[in-house]
């Protein structure tokens, strides 16, 4: 019992990762319809840089204490991942705006290898560990172990979620940033200065991405140049289970997508008799995937929008 | 009398292009405070790209525009509407996916002045008081006629200036447009400068006191609209047998 | 109706339900077309009408109810299956395929009655071009029985919006339908191209397929419809002659207003 | 071997160091340059190139003519296509010999291409049975394949560690899951259970699931084949989970990033590394302070077997008086060289003869070697392979579990 | 590919002739002035040219947007290994199945282009429902699950061999003459890259020949019009369903040709080479060449197959001459470079770098879309 409360456990804090950076997927997808395919780029940036930051944070010898060293290294790093991500959408996306659907997607690819790679001239290729600052006690929950930092990542990744919800729903450029998603057109006549509107989605999504890279760096011990990629998958993956588009659906989708790996992992070597192992855990999780979106084609939460014939 | 005089926009050579394809090939326009101006013409004429060149969602590729005196040309889109110009486009334009009043509101995107926003709101609702019963609604999910009404509330809390109306009768059924052109004189009446793009040729002339004909891309009758309405040609050409 | 002798039993339906959510779109809905009418089709906005049609065409499935087109059972039929049997639309808001030319959309209309495979595609037997001639050939004989030959080679969207309705029938009658389903074929049309459009629709008629119209421009529906049906609120509310329509109150209390002119 | 003046560039060839009279050989070297484990890449270039500067200030003769050495690097990506592109490249640029690749996956492919055009190639790291399995004449190896590594791993952990039960995980990668295999095979043989058999990839970096599955095993210790990139945060995470069981593995995670990225649970971690203990290997002590000195970096894992293989080569070319593969290559069948990692001779196939294997254990944050097994004894005698013309399945004699 | 008005005819049948030789002396031209290596980089972008064109009826012609096309690569590519090489001998022994190892190639290409056809139903029937983004997770995490199948497995059964990969695959054999042979025909060497190179040149232009009949053909346009209007298309009598399927199937036994191909050409496979990044570099090929273009894929193969190997052959040299050392590490630059001609080149020209007349259409169609759009209420009901 003990241990199927820990894999429980541990699909909830993969998942609160994944959420948080389905988030930043999300956001950006719901109002452009584009998949941020350097997303995951912003949280390995995020990572890194945070990381540097630290070391020299630490190296002025104040002597700050943990905590506030990777709030610091964080401070220093969000506004940096804000740049990448508004210049990101300036030069490439923004002039791609009334292209063929699969040109941005592209060049998204195209940032993507940019960014790995100009990390990897800055950083190099080696996995850098991340400076191990922040408590991480572990306490005691039935006989399963959580640690401080792994409930701080499942609040933030609900806190977030709700802040997100929040502006979205209820301010005026939430308001704004749904009209720019329906029709970019009219929300201009009405106003809307829609550059700004998608600049701040991506300001805010890379954000929100640093934050996240922060946690997977401090969680897992480590950070490197190419760790955007996989992470960003398994995001994305998730946002699209939860409804792509839909701040709650990417939430609901990663802590889905943690615990389906999790559970998988963990069970399906025992479930199948030992024919199947945690080698399928990926295989598992992309089955399930592709069920949920069988009878449920726009993902867990998505807008059923039905096209009209 | 001398406010009744002045005139809101003046137009002057104006030409607009797709590509390689002129839309409008140099037409004049002019407008009047308080005046409800209808243009009236065949598919392609060009009225629709005209309203957009007015509230700059098109470049004009020659050709001044002059609004309340001042040259336009300059202004981003959505700087428009602070100035008073209000387009209710071609095809409603409204957000499906966000409530009636979200809708509305969005109107009053660029206005900060939050009480007078809520009485124009409830101007709007005893306007249509079928969007008030509805205000929660998804606009996607109203009818053509509704949606029409979202559209034209929209314009109204942007409490514009020069009103731009880009056919609104497309579509609806007869009971729905009697009360939608029964709105429009309404706004009229209340001083809001209009020009009015219908198909209807009929009833848009009978409703306005000037019109003017397009027909590929050029002017080809400026009158008052008894006179439109009695022309030959006109009938002839528009207004069907 | 006038004369029981002639007509002959093209469509009918019974009961048809169709709800979205909470929503019912169609409520109860019976309907039958004679062979070589003009049958109308009217009611507020969001009665119904346009999810019958697309209920009739496959691409909505009914909840419940009878369809049957020539005696076929279509209930709950794919489109594809129900353009076989003879019934072929056009849409309320045009859906042409844009970035094909005006010849290439028809010849897709052309699919529906042809067979050549990736076999035949690949080896271009004898068989396969003389089909794929056959296509072409009666592609440009709808063109220009809709009156647009002259832009068979332009893309789509370059026609002017009273063409690409023209080629949008032109399309749907090249799946050589029997019944000929129009959703506001008029709409964003003056009172000119109405009235050309009018006279296309009679020359259909006249070579013998039959039509069901939506349109909200009830001068023409009076002038051109055999019978009319009333939808409100998914219901038929009335039905016959456009005489009988045009005055039963419960018509002009949910449709047609106070007349105008 | 003087400085050269700027008049003579003219006429050189584009290489840039060469004296006019001088004949160039091309070694090349190839390994994954770019992607995860380029670190690693970087380190076997690097021991090449030492010893290439290094044969360049020697004067090196051979056939009585003085040669100059020329180092041609190519990344392969760690990806089987890119390595068999990159052999060709080899092939066409006339190199006389190639030391790589880095990973079983690219090194097979590519044995091919060089057999077929008759290059020989030592791998300084690929340990997968398999590749020397192939016969081909042209392929060698300085370093004690899985086999040999895998079952010392075993045997250490049974004798040494008398571990009863043991979890096993493997990153599905030819390096891991063979490692993992022959550990497997090994330590069965001792009698010790497998209590647990897990599964992950080279990307992960979360392993809760799988570690709180073997958790509930509670093995005495797990073996972990793959790299250090996952076997660090793999050991972190066991201590979340407060499993104390000592983790072992091989040389995948014998590097100095290990114990960076596992932190203080790196402490008391066990991993071995082919060949004689560092500080016993002759020449380490001087190897690593040129390294040091040169590169400004730490050795990774295996520069000091790049190092040899390129020096084995260019001795064995001496010995033939020729830099053409087909003159000297056989005498690289006859190697008998003292390398800084410790002798080197080629049995038949062409795996090194005794390769030793060292396991070492984190001790106050440094890898100390704790025991060598004598894989001298397991090689030869682990590897029957009767029929080497088309036997590329496994050795049937291991097939029973 | 190309029309001729017919006076030109005779012009152009000059030109074929031109280019026909140009192909057919092409690889002793590259072989001797750049070396074999180029010869061999030719064939392995013949291959690209052939995955490519698979894509392009899917992605270009239907519109249906697949990250995981390397999926069909890979299941031709392990149908031919497995039954070329001595790896399933020991598991086949006894069985009376071992006729199957060692068919001839007449009838292995076809199998896996018929079995990668079939993992194109496969892959197809769960995701017809599915439209744009959705479909590409759908299919990236099928791509996936193929590889970690042949990742995987290799217990409690050996089929695939795991991560080891399929070793020692035998080359191609046509008329009695193994391909790892050289064989001289009037004095002229033909070695191992050369043969193989004249056999992908035939099945490419095979490939290309049934993509441009495809394309005019009835099935071609039903393909466009689901990509432009799949309601519409429905409404017109398309079956929607088996004409996607069947652009699933076509595109897929391309890809297993071409997979089938290189099992052989390289004599080695393993899982390695049909990860996620090969699926998308094969998009970027049809996107940047130009979507549902056939001189367009082609010009887009070569050109993302080939830059990297160009730049391998530029970047060091121009660095030694320029800086005299090695500032960047040359593999990390020309990764960037590569990045950076994505960007560039999708800015550049949008619609790809040799569209068709019907994708330069497309890219001016947006504005009236939204209005489209906007204009056709839309309805969210749970
Ligand atoms: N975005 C565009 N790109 C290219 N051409 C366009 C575009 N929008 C309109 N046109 C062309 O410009 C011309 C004028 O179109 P416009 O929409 O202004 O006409 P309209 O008078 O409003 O017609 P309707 O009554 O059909 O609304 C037409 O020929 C049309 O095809
Ligand atoms: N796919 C759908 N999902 C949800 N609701 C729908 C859908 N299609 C239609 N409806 C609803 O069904 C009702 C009938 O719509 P329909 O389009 O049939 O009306 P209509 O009679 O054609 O109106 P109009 O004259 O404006 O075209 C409307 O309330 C509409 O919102
Ligand atoms: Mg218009
Ligand atoms: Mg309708």
């Amino acid at each position: 019992m003990d241990i199927f409360i820990q894999q429980l456990i541990n699909g909830l804090v993969v998942g609160s990762i994944y959420a948080l950076i389905a988030l930043g997927y999300t956001m950006v997808y719901g109002i452009l319809q584009l998949i941020n395919f350097a997303h995951g780029e912003i949280v390995m940036m995020g990572a890194m840089i945070t990381i540097s930051a630290i070391s020299v944070l630490s190296a002025t010898g104040i002597g700050l204490p943990g905590p506030v060293l990777v709030v610091g290294g964080l401070l220093i790093a969000m506004p940096i991942t804000m740049l990448i991500g508004f210049i990101i959408e300036r030069i490439a996306y923004r002039p791609l705006r009334n292209a063929p659907r699969l040109a941005p997607l592209i060049t998204a690819i195209g940032i993507s290898i940019v960014l790995q790679q100009v990390a990897v001239l800055v950083w190099k290729n080696n996995p850098r560990s991340f400076p191990d600052l922040l408590p991480h006690e572990g306490h005691n929950f039935f006989g399963a172990v959580i640690t401080d930092l792994q409930i701080v990542i499942v609040a933030l990744a609900l806190l977030i979620m709700v802040g997100l919800l929040v502006m979205v729903e209820k301010t005026k450029l939430g308001r704004a940033m749904r009209a720019v998603s329906m029709n970019q057109a009219v929300a201009g006549l009405m106003g809307v200065n829609i550059n700004y509107v998608i600049s701040m989605t991506f300001v805010i999504g890379s954000g929100l991405g640093a934050i996240a890279g922060v946690m997977v760096g401090a969680n897992y011990g480590l950070a490197y140049p190419t760790m955007g990629f996989m992470i960003g998958l398994k995001a994305f993956t998730a946002a699209v289970l939860g409804g792509i588009g839909n701040l709650g659906g990417a939430v609901a989708g990663g802590i889905l997508l943690g615990i389906i790996e999790s559970v998988g992992a963990g069970y399906l070597g025992p479930l199948t008799g030992g024919v199947l192992g945690s080698h399928y855990q990926d295989i598992f999780a992309f089955m399930v995937l592709i069920l949920v979106l069988v009878f449920r084609p726009s993902g867990l939460l998505g807008e059923r929008v039905a096209e009209r014939a | 009398m001398s406010n009744n005089d002045k005139k809101l926009l003046e137009v002057k050579g104006l030409q607009v292009a797709y590509g390689g394809i002129q839309a409008v090939k140099g037409i004049d326009l002019e407008i009047k405070q308080g005046e409800l101006v209808a243009l009236i013409g065949a598919n392609g004429a060009g009225k629709t790209t005209t309203l957009k060149t007015l509230v700059g969602m098109v470049k004009p590729a020659a050709g001044t525009i002059l609004y309340d005196g001042q040259d336009t040309s300059r202004i981003p889109v959505y700087h428009y509407i602070s100035r008073g110009l209000s387009l209710v486009p071609e095809g409603r334009g409204i957000f499906p996916r966000l409530t009636v009043e979200e809708n509305l509101l969005m109107g009053a995107y660029y206005r900060n002045d939050k009480a007078e926003i809520q009485n124009d709101l409830a101007r709007v609702y005893t306007l249509f008081p079928r969007l008030k019963e509805r205000y929660k609604q998804l606009a996607g999910t109203l009818s053509g006629g509704e949606q029409q009404m979202v559209a034209m509330g929209r314009a109204i809390l942007a409490r514009p200036k020069l009103l731009l109306l880009d056919e609104p009768s497309m579509g609806l059924a007869p009971i729905i447009v009697q009360k939608i052109f029964e709105i429009i004189r309404q706004i009229a009446s209340e001083g809001v400068t209009m020009l009015l793009v219908e198909q209807n040729a009929k009833l848009a002339l009978k409703t306005a006191s000037r019109g003017y004909v397009m027909e590929s891309g050029k002017i080809t009758y400026a009158d008052s609209a008894e006179a439109l309405l009695a022309n030959e040609k006109v009938q002839h050409a528009y207004l069907g047998e | 109706m006038a004369n029981q002798a002639n007509t002959e039993l093209l469509l009918e339906i019974s009961g048809i339900h169709k709800r979205f959510g909470g929503l019912c779109a169609l409520n109860d809905v019976a309907l039958s077309i004679n062979k070589g009418e003009i049958y109308g089709l009217i009611g507020p906005n969001g009665a119904g009408k346009t999810t019958l049609f697309n209920v009739l065409t496959g691409l909505y499935q009914p909840d419940e109810g009878k369809f049957t087109f020539k005696g076929i059972d279509l209930f709950r039929q794919k489109p594809n299956v129900v353009v076989d049997s003879g019934i072929a639309r056009t849409f309320q808001n045009i859906r042409l395929f844009h970035n094909m030319t005006a010849l290439e959309n028809v010849m897709v209309g052309r699919h529906v009655r042809t067979k050549a495979g990736v076999i035949g595609a690949v080896f271009r037997n004898p068989g396969t071009r003389v089909e794929e001639a056959a296509i072409k050939a009666r592609s440009l004989e709808l063109l220009d029985y809709v009156g647009i030959r002259k832009h068979a080679e332009e893309h789509a969207k370059n026609l002017s919006y009273g063409d690409q309705r023209r080629l949008e029938i032109a399309r749907a009658l090249a799946t050589d339908p029997q019944l000929l389903a129009l959703d506001e074929p008029a709409a964003g049309m003056n009172g000119k191209e109405t009235d050309d459009l009018k006279r296309l629709m009679e020359k259909i008629r006249a070579d013998g397929v039959t039509i069901l119209l939506i349109e909200h421009d009830v001068k023409l529906m009076m002038g051109l419809c055999d019978r009319i049906a009333v939808l409100d609120y998914g219901k038929k509310i009335a039905e016959g002659v456009p005489e009988v329509v045009k005055n039963d109150p419960r018509v002009i209390e949910a449709y047609l207003g106070a007349t105008p002119d | 071997g003087n400085k050269e003046e700027t008049p003579a560039a003219e006429t050189a060839a584009p290489v840039s160091a060469t004296a006019p009279g001088d004949v160039v050989i091309k070694i090349g070297h190839a390994a994954p340059l770019t992607g995860n484990i380029a670190h690693l890449g970087k380190d076997n270039e690097n021991g090449v190139r030492l010893a290439i500067d290094e044969l360049n200030t020697e004067n090196v003769e051979i056939g009585g003519k003085k040669v100059k050495f020329e180092m041609v690097s190519e990344d392969d990506q760690a990806d089987p296509k890119t390595a068999t592109t990159v052999a060709q490249r080899f092939v066409d640029a006339k190199v006389a010999g190639v030391i790589g690749h880095l990973n079983s996956g690219t090194t097979i492919p590519a044995s091919k291409i060089y057999s077929d055009a008759g290059i020989p190639q030592i791998s300084p790291s690929a340990t997968n049975a398999a590749y020397t399995q192939q016969g081909f004449k042209t392929a060698f190896r300085v370093i004690a394949n899985d086999i040999a590594q895998g079952g010392a791993l075993g045997e250490f952990a049974a004798t040494t560690l008398k571990a009863k039960k043991v979890a096993i995980i493997d990153d599905r990668t030819a390096y891991g899951q063979g490692l993992a295999d022959e550990f497997e095979k090994a330590a069965k043989a001792k009698g010790v259970t497998v209590v647990g058999r897990e599964f992950t990839t080279n990307q992960a970096t979360d392993f809760m699931a799988i570690l709180t599955t073997i958790k509930g095993k509670k093995p005495d210790i797990i073996f972990y084949g793959g790299m250090d990139a996952q076997a660090g945060p793999l050991t972190q995470q066991l201590k979340k989970l407060g499993v104390s069981a000592k983790v072992i593995g091989g040389d995948g995670f014998q590097t100095g990033e290990y114990i960076k990225l596992a932190g203080d649970n790196a402490e008391g971690q066990y991993a071995s590394q082919p060949g004689m203990p560092k500080d016993k290997m002759p020449g380490f002590g001087a190897f690593n302070e040129k390294y040091k000195a040169k590169f400004n970096t730490d050795i990774q894992i295996y520069a000091p077997f790049t190092y040899d293989a390129t020096r084995v080569m260019v001795a064995a070319m001496k010995k033939a008086g020729s830099s053409d593969p087909a003159k000297y290559l056989p005498e690289m069948a006859k190697t008998d060289y003292a390398g800084v990692t410790g002798p080197i001779k080629f049995d038949a196939k062409g795996d090194i003869l005794g390769g030793n294997v060292t396991v070492y254990q984190v001790k106050n944050g440094v890898w100390e070697a704790v025991a060598t097994v004598g894989g001298a004894a397991l090689a030869p005698a682990a590897a029957p392979a009767p029929a080497p013309a088309d036997a590329a399945a496994p050795a049937p004699a291991e097939a029973p579990k | 590919m190309l029309t001729f008005s017919k006076k030109n005819k005779v012009t152009a049948y000059i030109g074929m002739a031109v280019f026909a030789v140009v192909l057919a002396v092409l690889p002793f031209i590259m072989g001797a002035t750049l070396g074999n290596t180029w010869v061999r980089n030719l064939d392995l972008a013949m291959l690209y040219i052939m995955l490519a064109l698979g894509l392009n009826i899917v992605v270009g012609y239907a519109g249906l947007l697949d990250l995981g096309y390397i999926a069909f690569y890979a299941v031709g590519a392990y149908v031919y290994a497995l039954l070329n090489s001595p790896h399933l001998v020991p598991l086949l022994a006894g069985t009376g199945f071992e006729w199957i190892l060692h068919m001839p190639l007449l009838v292995v290409l076809p199998l896996a282009a018929l079995m990668a056809g079939l993992f194109g139903v496969l892959l197809g029937s769960p995701t017809l429902k599915l439209r744009g983004d959705y479909l590409a997770i759908v299919t990236l995490g099928f791509g996936e699950i193929v590889r970690l199948f042949m990742n995987n497995l290799d217990r409690p059964i050996n089929i695939t061999n795991g991560p080891q990969g399929v070793n020692l695959i035998e080359p191609v054999s046509l008329f009695g003459h193994k391909f790892s042979q050289a064989i001289t025909v009037f004095g002229v060497e033909f070695r191992s890259v050369h043969l193989y190179y004249y056999l992908f040149l035939a099945l490419a232009l095979m490939i290309i020949v049934v993509s441009i009949r495809l394309q005019s053909s009835r099935i071609g346009r039903a393909w466009v019009a689901i990509r432009e209007d799949e309601i519409a298309a429905q409404a017109m009598g398309i079956n929607t369903r088996n004409v996607k399927l069947l652009a699933f199937a076509m595109g897929a036994s391309f890809g297993g040709v071409s997979g089938a191909m290189f099992a052989s050409f390289q004599g080695f496979v393993s899982p390695e080479s049909f990860i996620l990044m090969e699926s998308i570099v094969v998009l970027a090929m049809v996107v940047l060449g130009g979507m549902g273009h056939i001189p367009g894929v082609i010009l887009g193969a070569i050109l993302l197959f080939l830059t990297p190997e160009v730049l391998r052959d530029v970047v060091n040299p121009l660095q030694d001459k320029l800086l005299g050392e090695r500032v960047v590490n040359p593999e990390n630059l020309r990764m960037l470079l590569f990045g950076l001609a994505l960007i560039f080149v999708m800015l550049v020209r949008p619609e790809g770098l040799w569209p068709s007349k019907r994708r330069k259409a497309e890219l001016h169609e947006k504005d009236e879309k939204a209005a489209a759009e906007a204009a056709e209420k839309e309805s969210a009901h749970g």
